[in-house]
């Protein structure tokens, strides 16, 4: 294609092709602290004009690939970062079977990793960001990959993904140059990527293994519960995108890490008082 | 029979509730088509199909010749996914269309089967 | 003929043929001829050619993802036969497996790795009204609730209008003959099952030289070659199990002696494929269908957009009288 | 709650099944080497372990369609 980038990310290679400079410029400033990724990819994304003309004339980027879902929505050119993001996501989250994917954020300390999980809008990334900004390493905001074998969680660090108030909430906490340009009425709203910090892409190879898992909701009132195994279990498979493919090994590795794992449903009101509750479940382990 | 394998614990006590023969006490975990999409987000729907082009829509969704007495026309272009997520879950009505318009869209959407233009984008969404 | 363009689809002709080629490949080669591969869904194949050969250690990762996708596929595949066959046998009637089920099912060269999708199924036509409704009461459901379909389906097709299961979600397709009978050539499809071998749990698949026959047909006579290199992947693995001696013979019953005889030539073109020495040479015609069966490039785009045209308005020539073709696009049009 | 649910794995189909009661007690009750039943000779067989309210039959026949259906259980 005509632009290029590779892109190593945690243990996974991408290449990224365009029909457009804009994309591949903007994804090279967002990962330029990332290692050199040569070598074979595992996965190819491709932004292509829907049409031939559409290179020029209202340029339309329809995100392709080795793995592509039907009905996918082209996006503005101006929204070239956030199609190649999605590109990237939906390789892994249709292609990937070296490890079960939970659509959660992950931050790790000491070796050991806190799993977030919950819908769009549980404020997942935010607490992930929040959390990664007071000392914690950021493993990832979009999936944390369990390993089949050892059951420990695999760092994907890419950049993080705001949406909306959760860009003015991050700028309190973080330096405005490690934010990548705003992007405006994307189908998500308003978006910005903030890049990982230095020690998160130094150790994105570095697996931990899991402590404990969360179930963030964001909203009053302020409260914490235990969940039981088998609810878990039920939610963790409607969070993994390669579950049901994974077969016997999902099953075995999603058994193993609810077994072992303890989870908690947290509500929270606000972000102080998310990493409160954070710190509190944490020295209770 | 075929032998599954258990894990969590069988619950064992004297006195068996049976329950009502209507209900259903074996359900099978799906794949989660939601959380593919749902990391991609935008999709959209075409309504109708782009080989039914030029087709209305009848109040119960199915897909009729233009004109059909108490059909709506259909949308001139396929419906945003994120459109209809907010739509059905503050039931409003679709941007820039009609009560009917949105009924009868709604209700074709629903009528979708795996295979149609646009069923992956209308489960993620209905599931998240 | 060829050109840069198809470079990487010639690569993975070359090593689905012969693994031992891999050696020395250089980084923008793999790179290149793997996306080619999940390109034309023959990843699993790729991999599982590739098993016994020394690969990078940077391609290790693409190998696992793609041998345990074709190893899920598999599974799922001889299950929904399983499925298929609970719900049918009471009937008491012969249920043929067809294509990748089929493959895996009776254990084929052509089956190791690769990718499935719908099963596909063969009865006879007058069982066709029963196996319908078995299929209805088990929990399939039609796919498109459509009359216009159903009846063209019923009228013309070679198969029942798809088949969903409401919970597994899976396609069947049920064909009571390998071929639209508008179609110009008219296999035997008595002959087909009648010939048809039983395996272990009673369901049956096609005799070793009738599977030639139907992929060749279903190459050739039935489509406008997208898959293709995977498919004659398919006939390469078939014609060597199956061997050459009669097989023209076998196809003649069938009138698709002229489809066998291009699938020969050109799977031993382009794999090497061992078969007569009349079909070691490639005719004009030929030249052009390998020109649409490599019509893919190093990102997996398709490429040569006027060659696939001409293949896409040929396979609906094939399939219907010049009539009916024009019936049938008006009726589509004006919907 | 999902607690009280067996979480099953079945290989041949790949599945994962939540049973909730009384499947998983009847599904013991043709468990490899208890040998194949008739539904009146699986109420009996969990009648033996159990105390049963309700419907038995029309219960079991019912449950014993649904596992039909995921193809955890096959008629003989």
């Amino acid at each position: 294609m005509r632009h290029e980038i590779r892109l190593k990310i945690g243990p996974v290679r991408f290449r990224v092709g365009s029909d457009w400079a804009g994309p591949v410029a903007a994804l090279r400033s967002l990962y330029r602290e990332y290692p050199a990724a040569d070598g074979v990819p595992d996965y190819s994304v491709r932004l292509e004009a829907t049409r031939p003309w559409r290179r020029f004339i209202r340029p339309s980027v329809a995100v392709r690939g080795d793995h592509m879902l039907p009905d996918a929505l082209p996006l503005d050119l101006a929204h070239g970062v956030l199609a190649a993001e999605i590109g990237m996501n939906l390789q892994l989250a249709l292609g990937e079977r070296r490890w079960l994917l939970l659509h959660a954020s992950s931050v790790a300390r000491d070796g050991r990793a806190l799993i977030m999980t919950g819908e769009s809008g549980s404020g997942k990334s935010t607490l992930a960001a929040v959390l990664a900004a007071r000392g914690w390493r950021l493993m990832g905001d979009e999936f944390a990959l369990v390993d089949l074998v050892t059951g420990e969680v695999r760092a994907f660090p890419r950049a993080t993904s705001l949406k909306n108030e959760a860009i003015d909430e991050m700028l309190l906490h973080v330096a405005e140059d490690r934010f990548g340009a705003e992007l405006i009425g994307t189908p998500k709203g308003r978006l910005r990527h903030l890049r990982p910090d230095a020690r998160a892409i130094a150790a994105m190879d570095e697996p931990a293994t899991p402590a404990l898992i969360l179930f963030p909701r964001f909203g009053p009132p302020e409260g914490a519960e235990a969940m039981g195994e088998a609810e878990t279990f039920v939610r963790l498979t409607q969070a993994s995108t390669n579950y049901v493919p994974l077969r016997r090994a999902g099953y075995d590795a999603l058994t193993r890490l609810v077994t072992s794992v303890p989870a908690v449903a947290v509500d929270y009101p606000d972000t102080d008082s998310a990493v409160a509750l954070v710190e509190h479940l944490w020295a209770g382990l | 029979m075929d032998e599954p394998e258990a894990t969590a614990g069988v619950p064992t006590r004297r006195m068996l509730m049976l329950g009502a023969a209507g209900a259903s006490m074996v359900v099978t975990i799906r794949p989660a088509l939601a959380q593919t999409a749902g990391s991609v987000l935008t999709c959209e729907i075409p309504v109708p199909e782009p080989r039914q082009r030029g087709q209305w829509i009848a109040e119960d969704g199915t897909v009729v010749p233009p004109y059909t007495k108490d059909a709506v026309r259909p949308p001139s272009r396929p419906l945003k996914g994120e459109d209809v997520r907010k739509a059905l879950r503050d039931r409003r009505l679709l941007p820039g269309t009609s009560y009917e318009q949105t009924q009868a869209y709604t209700r074709y959407m629903q009528r979708l089967q795996n295979g149609n233009s646009g069923f992956t984008c209308f489960v993620s969404l209905k599931m998240r | 003929m060829g050109g840069a363009v198809s470079r990487y689809a010639r690569l993975l002709a070359r090593v689905l043929a012969n693994p031992a080629r891999v050696a020395g490949l250089d980084d923008a080669a793999w790179t290149g001829m793997l996306t080619v591969a999940v390109a034309e869904r023959l990843a699993g194949t790729l991999a599982a050619r590739l098993a016994d050969v020394a690969v990078p250690a940077v391609v290790a990762g693409w190998m696992v993802n793609a041998a345990r996708q074709a190893e899920m596929e598999r599974a799922s595949a001889l299950w929904e036969a399983e499925m298929a066959r609970r719900a049918l046998a009471p009937l008491g009637v012969p249920v043929v497996l067809l294509k990748g089920t089929a493959y895996v099912a009776a254990g084929l060269a052509a089956g190791r790795g690769r990718f499935i999708g719908d099963l596909d199924i063969l009865v006879r036509r007058s069982d066709l009204p029963v196996v319908e409704a078995a299929l209805l009461a088990a929990g399939w459901e039609w796919v498109k609730p459509d009359p216009y379909d159903d009846a063209y389906y019923r009228r013309w097709m070679h198969e029942l209008p798809p088949l969903i299961h409401k919970t597994r979600d899976r396609m069947i397709d049920v064909h009571h003959t390998i071929l639209p009978p508008t179609a110009r050539p008219t296999p035997d499809a008595a002959l087909l099952m009648a010939d048809s071998i039983a395996l272990a749990d009673g369901l049956r698949v096609l005799g070793p030289q009738d599977r030639i026959v139907h992929a060749a047909a279903h190459l050739f006579a039935d489509g406008d070659l997208a898959g293709g290199l995977r498919n004659l992947w398919d006939l390469h693995g078939l014609i060597g199990e199956a061997g050459c001696d009669g097989l023209m013979a076998r196809a003649e019953r069938h009138g698709l002696g002229p489809a066998v005889a291009r699938a020969g030539r050109l799977a031993h073109a382009m794999y090497g494929t061992d078969v007569p020495q009349a079909w070691r040479r490639l005719t004009l015609a030929d030249r052009f269908y390998r020109r649409r069966l490599l019509a893919v490039d190093g990102w997996g785009r398709d490429v040569r957009p006027v060659t696939r045209l001409l293949f896409y308005v040929r396979s609906h020539w094939l399939r219907m009288p010049p009539l009916m073709l024009a019936r049938h696009l008006w009726v589509k049009m004006r919907r | 709650m999902l607690e009280g649910f067996a979480v099953v794995y079945h290989p041949a189909s790949g599945a994962t099944h939540l049973l909730a009661s009384p499947v998983p007690e009847i599904l013991a009750t043709i468990a490899p080497g208890r040998g194949a039943a008739t539904v009146a000779e699986i109420l009996q067989r969990l009648a033996a372990t159990f105390d049963l309210d309700g419907d038995g039959l029309a219960v079991v026949t019912a449950r014993l369609a649904e596992l039909e259906a995921a193809g955890l259980v096959r008629r003989a």
